[in-house]
């Protein structure tokens, strides 16, 4: 049994090598294992309720991730997402909350609160894009900077305490995140359809071609006549705009902002795009696998509910292992593709 | 000049030496000896092997079977250049310097003087600048790399390499990024280490050159070996022959007069931009108009400014009759001006991508249908590209950073042309391209020219320019000191401009 | 089987008044499923809100339980999250920070954050006197952060106790160690220190100590009832003489109660607020628990 | 007056070209204007109480983003240095503690514990860099993998609480954070130590350049015959070391360590690294930048105690500003080596 070892750009057709191809297999292989783990710790693991909660769940950190496949992909980084979702969150509860004056409570106000939610990720996503690009200032720095920013506005919105969603407007909005469509909760279709969107933009589109050049070398994506600056850019509004839409489904999940919303979502996101296969250096995007990885994210928490044979203490240690394992896994045939 | 060399006994020994990448083969059962103090060039087409097996002989690849012999015995070779402990040096066809840091510090990387356990900076510096100084290379040991032109990159590569006493010194087209000056002077550094013994392995295209300083000549066609000879039973002519298995017929096309009193499509007024000084010149329709001079001439930095690629401080340019100063790469492009960089791995291509995002890139838009790209339209392409610059790969799924120079190069100019430009600018049109392939190229500039579009060859190759530019702008130190045509288009005469013995009146 | 399965759900400890609660719900843990072998309990806690109404969805999806003890990580976000364990039909108990909706849970037990800071205002306004300078030193900013804070200004109002300034420590002795050096390298004079919390004092005392301008009277009063902090009362410290009670214990209460509302025939359901009590070097011996983290 | 612009080490006679350069005198220039603002707020910000806590604080992050630096500027990066050093102080407090019996309280066993902080620190970093360059899974992913792994560990030895050292012992050590030599508290000497070898390490020592060689460019390094795997590796023992000796003098400060020691100092570490110049993406280092850059970020924290103009709440906001502002201005000039 060969294995193939391009590092390629994973289109093109391969057919000609049979092969296990560990590099796209390997978060696949990983999360199954992971689910045959959970099964025999607990058979209600395949329970239906079970896996819709864990799809559910794997909703917000996957849509944010699916916007990090693009920023990584142009070679940068946002570390200001799960900030930005919390500052979202909270100035479209404010904005609900004094509309129902004016709108009541129902649909109207809640689509007013989404249509803010969506220009806030996209003005958001150009600050950061425009700082990175225009001031040149370094992504981890600009975003490191803007994740300070954001946490404490919505701090400062919540005067340190929670922002919570008025009553009357939750019954309306409460469906987005609890009710279902042909049995799939509606995060699960919203995942579904960010998802698709993002893999064709990444692997169908000249943007997307766009990003992997910058990523994989800038001087030439600039003599190819990419607007490269502009590029840049709409990786960090889409990754806003994927953030929007994760707080849209998440308001109405918990009906609240505070502080703590969001906190380290950032490292999830980027955790679930890396150990989906995409390089962190930039110029290899792999959108299929950042689902995956969320996936496995989120598994492991689930699985860690499950169980306690462990002390709730090592968690964190389960967690840190089995997110290496995993990797370690997808890498194992490295070796053979470097010369 | 060229001493007895059959006599003493080869320092390494290639034999029976075969390679595959994959199931790829590359090499077939090749072998070939240096004995020291000669010069052993080894030619061939693009993609033959030439790169391959010098990297065999360097360590840094291992042969699928075959030996290599050091002094006779069986030895393998150490990997990644550890090789040059035994003596063995290679300068590779890509360069490899660290961009970031300085020319001393790439110069000693992995064999730094030391003493006391820190690095001696003194005395590598006035090592370094030594060096610089007997090559008469105008730039600081303290210069950063990313700082220097590529002519002077590789001049950094040969420093480096010269300084490393060798024994078996392997230069893969050292020579294809300089001019015939600075190839004079690293041709007197190469008679140098000959006389104390080195043996040198020398790749080039530039077959004039490998009958100056050959003693030895191997030829590889195809991953074959053809043959071995003295070079002073070979001529330039019939190298290629070897080389290409058929005889070749005159390098340059007949040149078509050009029509004087077509329109002008490109007309630049005054331009100024970093590196460039007042420059005005006029490119016709069907014209092919070389740029000439010395390296850092700013030739590069004209058209750069031109294409978008700069920012341009003043004067103007009309392309077609309409004033586009300061145009994006993209505006440039979608208005058929199309610029092909010297520097392919820099600037040129994505060498971890394959053949096909690659070609179709800078030209991308027109692969758009319905928002998604027309991937069947990109295989068509490729496929058209293949055929038309005949790019040989032997895989063709490989990452284009695996393929060999000159078919990147062929590649590159795929690229550009993909968009079907109406001026096309040619910067070092045949960089690392065989005899074969210049000519096929040479043809190629002059059939476009013959459809109508203008082509801008910026070369410093003085006899690429003569053979197929209609007029030459010569360039010195950021501004034209010449524009000629007709007759006045010879060695001489441009020489003397480029060196600034002439200046003409332009205006 | 036909066990009793009861959730306890609260956040990770990340500070030691957590990793009390966790202790004494571990105990009670091991006390009650040894005293009623037909009971379950079984412990989660999660990092952030969000995490937490994961563990409660996988407690009802996965555990079936009977009844749940929470300690939410925030009132708000966990409303929700609970109310849809209610209609599973399980048992409510909700410990220390209450819902954002009335009527979800069957039992209350907390702690009073607002009495924390009136009882530790009434101290200071006890010792110092008119024109005395404090200042305060504040938690997370959360809603008890808020809660206590509020209260306390309110007690202090119109005493004459200027509050020179207050910062958030984050219930954290780093924080409070480097705050506390800049309140003293900024106001030349400072006569209390109000810490609000155990971790925050000890910062305090070692920057007090280090600048030398722990006497004088000076004195801090943190609260919650950390057992270094009691040892210290009881031994006569003079720079902390006082705590405020704030007992992590209050889970195990709630635990008790919940195994009593299956066990017992008395009724249950209702609500629990324990006391902020001052401790004081008189009653410290009966709230010291050498054995806890905490 | 007239300045270099060589993004060079400052040396080399660049006579030629006549500037301010931004590169090197930015964050030089950005603390300034800090003390400037401490000053004018505060005239007690310039007290000789106050500078000195300014640098006894910023000797933590110092040290460790001394570390940080060779690992940066090697490609690489670490997460896990936070968790790392809460993990080292509580072993290191546990050792001590159990050693009472055996060794008693005095100078014995404070040297025991300094000595197991340094084998740790040296393990773990072995253990990041043996992970990355055997295992060769991307560094993000090692060491958010060890940072949640040693961070569950630590709150599990604490059982979720406090770790505290044995009161006699602390009389023992206390004097290694609070006493002076020369006017100076002994971290502070620590940290100059520390910088001056690190900065002798990084521009004059033969690895220095390999560090530097493999992060501008891998594959020169690796065929100039470097072995890439073993300095990658050396970069984080380096890395682990410098949190071993932040650890030495953080613990006799409060005697403790819990789950919330060192929680972001990772972030505070690379921000300081990237605030003195040094280049995410690796092949260009400054340890002197470096340590402008912790000294801008304690300053930073230390100004906003020094006010009560600004809302507590917008901490937050103020130092992401003031971090974006001070790199902007040194990136004014940035373009160098870029085309
Ligand atoms: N690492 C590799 N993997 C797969 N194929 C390779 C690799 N390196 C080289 N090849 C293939 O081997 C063949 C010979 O390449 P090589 O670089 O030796 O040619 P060359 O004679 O140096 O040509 P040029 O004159 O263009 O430099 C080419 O077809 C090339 O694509
Ligand atoms: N963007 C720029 N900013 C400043 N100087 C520049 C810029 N671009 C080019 N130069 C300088 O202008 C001079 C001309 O460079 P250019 O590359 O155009 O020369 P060239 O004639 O094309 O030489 P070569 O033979 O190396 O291609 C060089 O000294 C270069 O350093
Ligand atoms: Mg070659
Ligand atoms: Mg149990």
């Amino acid at each position: 049994m060969t294995m193939s070892t391009t590092s390629d750009d994973g289109e093109g057709k391969t057919a000609k090598r049979q092969s296990i191809d560990f590099k796209t297999l390997g978060p696949a292989i990983a999360l199954l294992i992971l689910c045959i783990i959970g099964f025999l710790l607990n058979p209600a693991f395949i329970s239906e309720g079970n896996l819709t909660n864990l799809l559910t769940r794997s909703a917000f950190i996957g849509i944010i991730a699916v916007g990090a496949t693009f920023v990584i992909t142009a070679g940068g980084i946002d570390l200001s997402v799960g900030s930005m979702a919390a500052a979202i969150a909270g100035v479209m509860i404010i904005v609900m909350n004094n509309a129902v004056e004016t709108l009541g409570t129902g649909v109207p106000t809640v689509l007013l609160g989404c249509g803010i939610a969506v220009l806030l990720g996209i003005g958001a996503g150009w600050i950061n894009g425009a700082l990175t690009t225009k001031g040149k200032i370094e992504a981890f720095i600009v975003t490191l900077g803007t994740m300070g920013i954001y946490r404490s506005l919505v701090t400062y919105f919540a005067d340190g305490g929670t922002l919570s969603l008025n009553f009357d407007i939750r019954g309306t909005y409460r469906p987005v995140y609890y009710d279902s469509f042909l049995g799939l909760p509606f995060p699960v279709w919203v995942f579904i359809g960010v998802a698709i969107c993002g893999w064709l933009l990444l692997n169908r589109t000249a943007f997307g071609r766009y990003c992997t050049a910058i990523g994989s070398n800038e001087a030439v994506a600039k003599y190819s006549a990419i607007n490269v600056d502009r590029v840049k850019t709409l990786t960090y509004i889409i990754q806003g705009l994927c953030v929007s839409f994760a707080t849209i489904i998440y308001v109405p999940r918990l009906g609240s902002a505070s502080a703590s919303t969001g906190v380290l979502w950032e490292l999830e996101a980027i955790a679930a795009v890396i150990i989906g296969g995409t390089v962190l250096k930039g110029g290899y995007g792999r959108i299929g696998g950042t689902i995956l990885g969320a996936l496995i994210l989120t598994t492991i928490g689930n699985i860690l509910n499950f169980t306690d044979m462990i002390s709730n203490y090592l968690n964190g240690t389960m967690q840190g292992l089995i997110i290496i394992v995993a990797v370690l896994l997808q890498r194992s045939d490295w070796k053979l593709g470097k010369n | 000049m060229s001493m007895d060399v059959s006599a003493s006994v080869a320092i390494i020994e290639a034999v029976n030496i075969s390679k595959s990448f994959g199931p790829v083969p590359v090499l077939f059962s090749v072998s070939m000896d240096v004995r020291p103090g000669e010069v052993h060039a080894l030619i061939g087409e693009n993609g033959a092997g030439k790169s391959t097996l010098m990297k065999i002989l360097s360590g840094f690849h291992d042969p699928t079977s075959g030996q290599i012999r050091l002094d006779g015995k069986q030895t393998p070779l150490p990997p990644n250049g550890a090789a040059e402990q035994l003596g063995i040096v290679l300068i590779h066809q890509e360069l490899n310097l660290a961009e970031q840091m300085t020319v001393e510090e790439n110069v000693f990387l992995g064999r730094e003087i030391r003493t006391n356990g820190f690095l001696d900076r003194a005395a590598m510096r006035a090592e370094v600048q030594k060096y610089l100084d007997e090559i008469g290379l105008d730039i600081l040991p303290t210069d950063r790399i990313s700082k220097l032109t590529i002519a002077q990159k590789q001049m950094v590569e040969i420093v480096k390499a010269v300084s490393r006493k060798a024994r078996i010194l392997i230069m893969d087209e050292p020579t294809a990024v300089l001019t015939e000056e600075e190839t004079e002077v690293f041709f007197r550094q190469v008679r140098k280490l000959k006389e104390s013994g080195v043996g040198i392995v020398f790749v080039s295209h530039k077959l004039n050159e490998v009958k100056a300083i050959a003693d030895r000549v191997t030829i590889l066609r195809d991953g074959q070996w053809i043959d071995t000879r003295p070079s002073r039973d070979l001529t330039p002519d019939t190298m290629a022959q070897m080389m290409v298995g058929r005889e070749l017929s005159d390098l340059y096309p007949p040149m078509h007069e050009a029509d004087v009193d077509a329109q002008k499509v490109l007309e630049v007024r005054n331009l100024t931009a970093p590196g460039v000084d007042n420059v005005s010149f006029d490119l016709r329709k069907g014209e092919i108009l070389g740029f000439s001079g010395l390296v850092g001439s700013g030739r590069t930095a004209v058209f750069e400014a031109i294409c978008g690629l700069s920012p341009m401080e003043s004067g103007e340019v009309l392309l077609f009759g309409k004033d586009v100063s300061n145009m994006s790469v993209a505006e440039a492009r979608d208005a058929g001006l199309a610029y092909l960089t010297k520097d392919r791995k820099e600037k040129g291509l994505l060498l971890d991508k394959r053949m096909r995002p690659n070609l179709t890139l800078f030209a991308l838009p027109k692969f758009v249908r319905n928002l998604t790209i027309d991937r069947n339209a990109e295989e068509d392409a490729l496929k058209r590209a293949i055929r038309r610059f005949d790019v040989r790969s032997r895989d063709a799924d490989i990452t284009v950073g695996k393929l060999s120079g000159g078919n990147q190069q062929k590649l590159l100019l795929a690229k550009v042309m993909e968009c079907d430009p109406k001026i096309v600018i040619i910067d070092e049109p045949t960089r690392g391209i065989d005899v074969g392939t210049k000519q096929q190229i040479y043809h190629f500039i002059a059939a476009l020219a013959a459809e109508g579009v203008s082509v801008v060859v910026i070369s410093s190759e003085m006899p690429e320019i003569i053979g197929t530019c209609h007029r030459v702008v010569v360039m010195r130190e950021g501004h034209i000191t010449g524009i000629l045509t007709g007759d006045h288009i010879n060695e001489n005469e441009i020489m003397r401009y480029a060196a600034g013995l002439k200046r003409e009146e332009l205006h | 089987d036909e066990k009793i399965k009861i959730g306890v759900s609260y956040p990770t400890p990340t500070h030691a008044w957590a990793a009390g609660m966790n202790w004494h719900a571990e105990q009670a843990e091991k006390r009650l499923e040894k005293l009623y072998p037909d009971v379950d309990l079984i412990l989660v806690n999660s990092p952030d809100p969000g995490a937490q109404a994961s563990a409660l969805e996988d407690l009802v999806s996965v555990h079936q339980i009977d009844a749940l003890v929470v300690l939410p990580f925030e009132s708000e976000p966990l409303t929700d999250p609970v109310l849809n364990v209610k209609k599973s039909g399980a048992w409510i108990t909700v410990v220390d920070r209450g819902l954002s909706q009335p009527g979800i849970e069957d039992l209350y037990v907390a702690g009073n954050n607002p009495e924390l800071g009136r009882v530790s205002a009434q101290y200071m306004k006890g010792r110092l006197k008119d024109g005395d300078n404090i200042v305060v030193l504040r938690g997370i900013p959360t809603v008890i952060d808020n809660e206590r804070f509020d209260a306390f200004m309110a007690e202090i109002e119109g005493s004459g106790i200027n509050v020179l300034d207050h910062k958030h420590a984050n219930w954290n002795r780093d924080d409070g160690f480097e705050v506390m050096q800049d309140f003293l390298s900024r106001f030349p004079d400072i006569d209390a220190v109000w810490a609000q919390d155990d971790d925050i004092a000890i910062g305090v005392v070692a920057a007090l100590k280090q600048a030398g301008r722990d006497g004088n009277g000076m004195f801090v009063v943190g609260g919650a009832g950390m057992k270094e902090i009691i040892k210290g009362i009881m031994d006569g410290d003079e720079l902390i003489p006082v705590d405020v009670l704030y007992p992590p214990a209050m889970i195990a209460t709630a635990m008790d109660a919940t195994v009593n509302a299956f066990k017992s025939n008395g009724p249950v359901a209702g609500r629990y607020i324990l006391g902020a009590t001052l401790i004081t070097r008189e009653n410290a011996e009966s709230y010291y628990f050498p054995d806890s983290p905490f």
